[in-house]
């Protein structure tokens, strides 16, 4: 058996530029997930954050985490947000 | 003497008060204040003139990352008393102020290293975006080279 | 982005305002403020309190000394771009700015690195004294450390 | 032969509490003369400057001169500081 959780997705920068929204509600996440397979799974309902790949990071519950083999639990309502390359200062 | 250090974050869509700021920081205890002041620069990029910046943030999240480096700081420079950063949000102009930082500190040399630190750290590690405005209209998102993700950054 | 170098000086017997000494070193061209400000502690000397400081300066001489300073800031660092040191005379109550230094530069590393030197530059070379004065209604001549010929110099 | 200047003799911080004034003329100072022996020259006036002995320097015409083998020209009207330890900033 396998879990799903809704999580809600926040898009910052050129991240929301190129899915044209800020955040979206997502309802059937798998969880656990790596964030490489998280990552993807955004990447397939936005094929166009493909301008990213390699220079972005996930934030998940407002902690960053790499794209990559880090597995991340998911709880419903849970932020999860697509970082692109910072800028402040 | 003995008050609390303090840790002051501010995101804000109006003009910085590099007085604020400074104020913030005030302690009698501290004989020196480190303020560090970004401001935009009037810039040529192929051919077009910056004419300003947008700024955004994840808001809640740059507050969690404003008490981290602090934390840092304080782990790194234990005698630093008080720390304020307020950093724009939305459209500023050419040569305003997106960002302003102070510490201070009992001596000057802890508080200018720790704000050397602090800003790196700041463009390093704060969830914020800005994009450069030309004077053609279009807009390209600016990437700190601090910042370990970045398409210039150090891995 | 042509504009001169300015290097502005102003010994003063009112409050300092931070805002006016960084406005003084604004440039269209620089990204980079960086500020140092000095004020004196609450302080505890052999039993009596400090309450404030009394600064005299050798003013002409503090003029020429400051020029020297800013030609030396801009051999060491010749991307700097305008220098405003603000110096307070008279009596300065514990708690405010005695001094305010602030230099402009396209990028912060050579800001924070010039700052640094011009600050113990400043108290190794400017002909200013100041006496710390106790709530015991008494007073000492102070003397920096940065200075060659203090009693606690490095000769 | 030898030559002489009037001179303007400034006191500051403690040298002036010192010898309890903040300027002085000087009419007859021989010149040239090393540095050692203009302060000899202020220290006989004022013996109390001894405090400061070893830790003091001169400015001629706002020029840092430290105590000791140089020797300085003066004409009439210059400026001779005496300078305590700084304690600016």
């Amino acid at each position: 058996s396998f879990m799903t959780a809704q999580v809600l997705v926040l898009y910052f920068a050129k991240s929301a530029e190129l899915t044209g929204r800020k955040e979206e509600e997502l309802p059937d996440v798998p969880t656990p997930i790596s964030s490489g397979d998280l990552w993807r799974l955004l990447l397939r309902r936005h094929p166009r954050l493909s301008a990213l790949q390699h220079h972005v990071v996930l934030a998940v519950r407002q902690q960053y985490v790499a794209v990559g083999d880090q597995v991340v639990t998911l709880a419903d309502g849970d932020e999860v947000a697509v970082v692109p390359p910072l800028s402040g200062g | 003497m003995s008050e609390e250090p303090r840790d002051v974050f501010k995101l804000s869509c109006d003009w910085l008060s590099v007085q604020e700021v400074v104020d913030a920081v005030n302690s009698s205890s501290c004989g020196a204040v480190s303020v560090f002041i970004g401001t935009t620069r009037e810039d040529q990029v192929e051919g077009r003139k910056v004419i300003g910046l947008e700024y955004e943030a994840y808001e809640l999240m740059a507050k969690s990352e404003f008490s981290r480096l602090c934390d840092d700081i304080r782990a790194r420079w234990p005698i630093v008393k008080h720390i304020c950063v307020h950093h724009r949000l939305g459209w500023v102009k050419v040569g305003e102020a997106s960002v302003v930082m102070a510490i201070s500190s009992p001596h000057r040399d802890d508080g200018q290293q720790a704000i050397q630190h602090g800003i790196s750290q700041l463009k390093a590690t704060m969830p914020i975006w800005k994009k450069e405005v030309y004077d053609s209209q279009d807009a390209d998102w600016k990437e700190n080279a601090e910042c370990s993700w970045s398409t210039h950054g150090e891995k």
